[in-house]
């Protein structure tokens, strides 16, 4: 179903929204830093940047997150958990690449034996409006890791930036929960025409240059290559690529303890950082940072794919943008493709 | 021309041996970007580069390659905390051959991208300008309006103690009256100041590139990381952040060249250096003492003076 | 000044006295029964040049209301040195939290030698006095789960 | 790709939302089972092990832990963490488990320091445990050191009960410590050693004045035992060094890498193959392991 929001109709739209969701957009914290923050009123909601530093997995798996607080008196202890969500919630302004990103992470944290609960409450609490992106970075390389500026995989809604206003399509049976919506009218077909051809010109600009085809095979062979010592020279170890990445699903669990109560909570972590995999005994499997920054590319272009068939990259270049010594994945790819050897 | 005279240097030191391998820059992949880059066999030394984009602390390489003799193309700043180094031991005295640049002061990436409408692809120098594009605007920008905030008050651009200076000496300023931003800050009332430290400190997200980029951060074990005692949670309770950004920035006291590559790293570009600075100054009024000046002056805060200041104490 | 100045809000305090003297200071005023202020609690340590500003910044971040390190004076240290050293961490460390925004004496210094109970009580008195002023330390102060959603 | 640029006419909405193709346990993993110390006392003379018994708290709890030999737990202890541990009983034993803890670190020390009555939690049975059933009909070889022996017990203890024994054929164990004083469950090591379906060589690196024992190092013991590699499978559990010297000895016996299985000790934060932290290659520890054959480990990065 594909319906028009007139740009006008934007903020008392979110409003609506705000009544019965929690809502989840992109917010400008200082000059070209923006995260996906809960608003309070529409007018903190920033769509002007192509993505935001912190990728939309934070609102299904935020950075630091209670998962039980408890209470010690004498020798028990009550445990109350906090994996339940009060209220649906609606995350706005995500982008394709960090869609596709969060049902690849859907993969890891979902399962018949174990399921994440934390993670799926809020996956199932969550609509997702999508917005297409008309302006693609040089650093976007998503056409190659099979998104797309326009791909609609995964969102519920999706808008499109028609200039004047936002072409809505309702994809999913939550998206259409909304089809009542007043502030939501009928698209006429000059809008539609408008909406494909941003999209042929956005797609247009993407060159999908970065050749993953077959890339699994070869990183089997060049496991223990001198590649890899070369590779970790410039990489300082410290954890934005991880951080940043929308696909990066690592964590660690750590008590807080106050005198008699506190909670158990779990924060991102980062294979790249160097107490990642130490054990008590001071044995480190992953000593030196050449094993840390093997294992980074291992896991997205190999394990992930042996394990879900699926590369844990959708090519949104915050790795590139944001590594402070210009750490570049793409030319990595690139060499990795030509064995490794250059 | 500089780059021209650092890939000749660097070809000899490779060819008769004087070093293993070449630390330096060269071409980054985006537009407004260098890439440290790590050179053994002379044949490659022209991918070497030099221009205003050259904004790494190559000296936060060092713990990688220490068993090996290392060539390092250093600006003033990286000097100093070569010298700060090796003042804490942390090398060998002949492992290190130091290519020193007479720095241009470089230009702050981020300030030029917000000074355009829509993203740059092309960038290149020329002469005291910026030429930037994009995919519909073509803009020339005065070069001296766009440097980084550590080298815009830097007082030691020509290194000091380089095997080797490439290019001629440049003017310097002295510290004292180089410190407009400080001195602006220090007139705010202390609840501004608070919540101007409170509200930068709160959008980090703990990746330790500030830590990771500054070669005076390399304790075996952080203070952050220490599981007993614990002195702070590993989550982003802002007094934890906090806690994290003055002690951080504490360690640096008479040790921080002010070379600014801490801010330089941070992704959510969190200003540190107006924390580091600031101990700059203090110790240089306090103890007449500048980092990375002279290699035999002991760090301040290992070393003391019977009649140092202490009006504070009562 | 302090919001929650409610009329009897007492301060605490945390003192850190070096073992030789200052501790021994202020047991001399217990012992002359010299009144001081019941505001500090005392952590006894080897020198004032063993405070490192951790423990200074955990006081705080556990909202505590002021910190008093004080030690030997000049030339006394047990240690010959310990002193010196200190004072040129508490020289730094105290401009730089003050430039970071805490109020001008919530940490504070002294040297207090073995027979100045006198002193010590003074001192007490006028850091107690000062903190008092300031009101409860709100800056810096950690609640137990912020910052997590 | 759906519903790319098709024009006005409706898509007909079937999906759900792309959530619901996945398969989901709501029960929430990471909570743990309220158990309390029944019994605890320190194993060895260093007092550096230490085994706890934990009993249920709740019935229905103990009903539904169903475990076999080489499964692990995470030990809570609330306010200082969770750390994997093997189970050292044998599911054959009542309904309390048994954990041998080496005091380590901070989850581990206070695991040393808390009295009997203490509430803990654990989350388990986790890993996938020795392959009980490939074992059917064949031999035991069973070669552990030091305090890796946790689970090897629960291996034996669960083949020596009644109902089981007769699943196997010979068992054969060479157990190693470097000191007298280091061997762990003493008493159950006197009773093995006087059955006679089961061969025991306990031995030591280096003895002491009232040790009667064999003294020898586990790879030259194990090369002294020679036991066949006929129709035989092997388990063995160590000190990386014991490892390092033990395998040659498993190669000139002609173990095929098949048949001869370990358990792995890695860093691990959720158990359940979710955090990432335990991977060796593709393979995590925690879910696909402990436990691997060497025929599985030479295929994976010596990333361990």
């Amino acid at each position: 179903m594909k319906l028009k929001l007139d740009k006008k109709d934007f903020n008392p739209f979110l409003q609506s929204l705000m009544d019965e969701y929690d809502l989840f957009a992109p917010v400008q914290l200082a000059e070209g830093v923006s995260v996906y923050k809960k608003i309070d009123r529409p007018d903190e909601v920033d769509l002007s940047t192509s993505n935001p530093q912190k990728p939309a997995k934070e609102v299904f798996f935020p950075q630091s997150e209670i998962m039980f607080r408890y209470e010690k008196t004498g020798k028990q202890h009550q445990v109350t958990s906090t994996e339940g969500v009060e209220r649906k919630r609606v995350i706005l302004g995500a982008r394709p690449c960090d869609i596709h990103a969060v049902s690849l992470i859907d993969h890891v944290f979902s399962g018949k034996e174990y399921t994440d609960v934390y993670y799926a409450n809020k996956r199932n609490a969550t609509t997702i409006i999508g917005i297409a992106c008309d302006h693609p970075l040089s650093t976007c390389f998503c056409t190659s890791m099979n998104g797309g500026p326009f791909s609609r995989e995964g969102s519920d809604l999706f808008l499109v930036d028609l200039g004047e206003a936002y072409l809505v399509e309702l994809l999913t049976e939550k998206g259409m929960a909304f089809s009542q919506n007043k502030f939501l009218k009928k698209a006429e077909s000059n809008d539609l025409n408008l909406g494909r051809e941003i999209e042929e010109k956005a797609s247009k600009k993407m060159d999908a240059s970065v050749p993953v085809e077959g890339i699994e095979k070869r990183l089997d062979q060049m496991v223990e290559s001198p590649f890899w010592e070369k590779v970790q020279e410039k990489c300082i170890g410290c954890r934005v690529c991880t951080y940043l990445c929308p696909t990066c699903h690592c964590f660690d669990i750590v008590d807080e303890a106050l005198t008699n109560k506190g909670q158990r909570v779990r924060n991102w972590d980062s294979c790249l950082s160097s107490l990642y995999s130490l054990e008590t005994s001071g044995h480190n499997p992953r000593s030196t940072n050449r094993e840390r920054t093997r294992q980074r590319i291992m896991h997205k272009f190999n394990y992930f794919p042996k394990n879900f068939d699926r590369i844990a990259c959708v090519g949104c270049g915050r790795c590139i943008l944001y590594c402070p010594a210009n750490f570049d994945i793409r030319q990595t790819i690139k060499e990795i493709q030509k064995g490794g050897d250059k | 021309m500089i780059q021209e005279k650092i890939r000749q240097k660097a070809k000899e030191l490779l060819e008769n041996k004087t070093v293993d391998l070449i630390i330096g820059f060269g071409e980054g992949t985006l537009p407004l970007r260098a890439t440290p880059l790590f050179i053994r066999n002379p044949e490659e030394v022209d991918r070497l580069i030099w221009n205003s984009f050259c904004e790494n602390n190559l000296a936060t390489y060092l713990h990688k390659f220490s068993q090996f003799k290392v060539g390092l193309v250093v600006k003033g700043c990286d000097a100093r905390s070569i010298i700060a180094l090796s003042l804490e031991k942390r090398f060998k005295p002949d492992q290190l051959f130091l290519i020193g640049v007479p720095c241009q002061r470089m230009v702050d990436r981020r300030r030029v991208k917000k000074a355009v409408k829509g993203e740059i692809l092309r960038a290149r120098e020329q002469g005291d300008q910026i030429i930037v594009e994009g995919e519909d605007f073509k803009t020339a920008l005065k070069r001296d309006d766009y440097l980084y905030p550590s080298c815009q008050v830097c007082t030691h651009r020509t290194p000091i103690k380089a095997n080797v200076v490439i290019g001629d000496p440049v003017e310097e300023r002295s510290l004292i009256e180089a410190h407009p931003e400080i001195k602006e800050f220090e007139k705010k009332s202390p609840e501004e100041r608070w919540k101007y430290f409170e509200k930068e400190s709160s959008r980090c997200i703990r990746c330790y590139a500030c830590r990771e980029a500054c070669p005076m951060c390399y304790c075996a074990e952080c203070f952050v990381d220490s599981p007993n005692p614990k002195w702070i949670e590993k989550g982003l309770s802002p007094s934890d952040i906090e806690f994290y950004h003055i002690v951080r920035a504490y360690h640096q006291t008479g040790r921080c060249s002010g070379c600014g590559a801490c801010e330089r790293a941070c992704p959510m570009e969190i200003r540190l250096t107006y924390l580091t600075q600031k101990l700059n100054l203090d110790v240089k009024e306090l103890f007449d003492f500048e980092t990375g000046i002279d290699a035999d002056a002991l760090p301040p805060l290992s070393t003391y003076e019977t009649e140092d200041k202490q009006e504070f104490i009562k | 000044m302090g919001n929650g100045l409610e009329k009897n809000w007492e301060p605490k305090i945390l003192a850190f006295l070096c073992n030789w003297c200052s501790y021994a200071g202020a047991d001399l005023a217990g012992t002359s029964r010299i009144q001081y202020p019941p505001n500090i609690r005392v952590i006894r340590v080897p020198c004032s040049g063993r405070i490192n500003p951790l423990f200074i910044l955990k006081a705080l971040q556990n909202g505590i209301d002021g910190v008093l390190v004080s030690g030997c004076h000049p030339g006394d240290c047990h240690y010959l040195s310990g002193n010196y050293i200190g004072r040129r961490k508490s020289a730094t460390l105290k401009r730089f939290l003050e430039y970071l925004g805490f109020e001008e004496g919530r940490v504070q210094f002294s040297w207090v030698s073995a027979a100045e109970g006198e002193k010590f009580s003074q001192v007490v008195e006028e850091v107690t006095r000062d903190i008092k002023k300031l009101g409860p330390a709100e800056r810096f102060v950690k609640n137990d789960d912020s910052g997590k959603n | 790709m759906i519903g790319v640029g098709d024009g006005e006419t409706a898509t007909r909405i079937t999906i759900m939302s792309h959530y619901h193709e996945f398969m989901l346990n709501m029960k929430n993993p990471y909570l743990p089972i309220p158990m309390v110390v029944k019994k605890a006392h320190v194993e060895t003379a260093d007092r550096m092990l230490r085994t706890l018994e934990l009993g249920f708290l709740n019935e229905e709890d103990s009903k539904a832990f169903q475990f076999i030999p080489g499964q692990f737990c995470e030990l809570s202890i609330l306010g200082k963490g969770e750390a994997p541990f093997g189970i050292a009983s044998s599911p054959t034993e009542n309904g309390s488990l048994k954990f041998t803890i080496n005091k380590a670190g901070t989850v581990t020390t206070a695991l040393h320091h808390i009295e009997e009555g203490t509430e803990v939690g654990i989350r388990g049975p986790l890993g996938n445990g020795y392959p009980i059933d490939l074992f059917q009909g064949k031999n035991v070889l069973v070669i552990g050191g030091g305090f890796a022996f946790t689970t090897l017990r629960s291996l034996i203890a669960f083949f020596l009960h009644p109902e089981n024994r007769n699943k196997v054929k010979d068992i054969t164990v060479i157990y190693g410590a470097r000191m007298p004083g280091l061997l762990l469950y003493k008493e159950e090591l006197a009773e093995w050693e006087k059955r006679s379906d089961i061969k025991l060589v306990v031995t030591v690196d280096q003895g002491d004045k009232d040790w009667k024992g064999k003294v020898g190092l586990v790879p030259n013991v194990l090369e002294e035992v020679a036991p066949s590699s006929e129709n035989t499978y092997a388990v063995i559990c160590g000190p990386p060094i014991m490892i390092k010297f033990t395998f040659p000895k498993l190669m000139t016996l002609r173990f095929p890498n098949e048949r001869i299985y370990t358990s792995l000790e890695k860093r691990m934060k959720c158990g359940i193959g979710k955090c990432g932290r335990c991977n060796i290659g593709h393979l995590y520890v925690c879910k696909d392991g402990p436990v691997f054959s060497y025929a599985q480990l030479e295929k994976l990065p010596k990333d361990y």
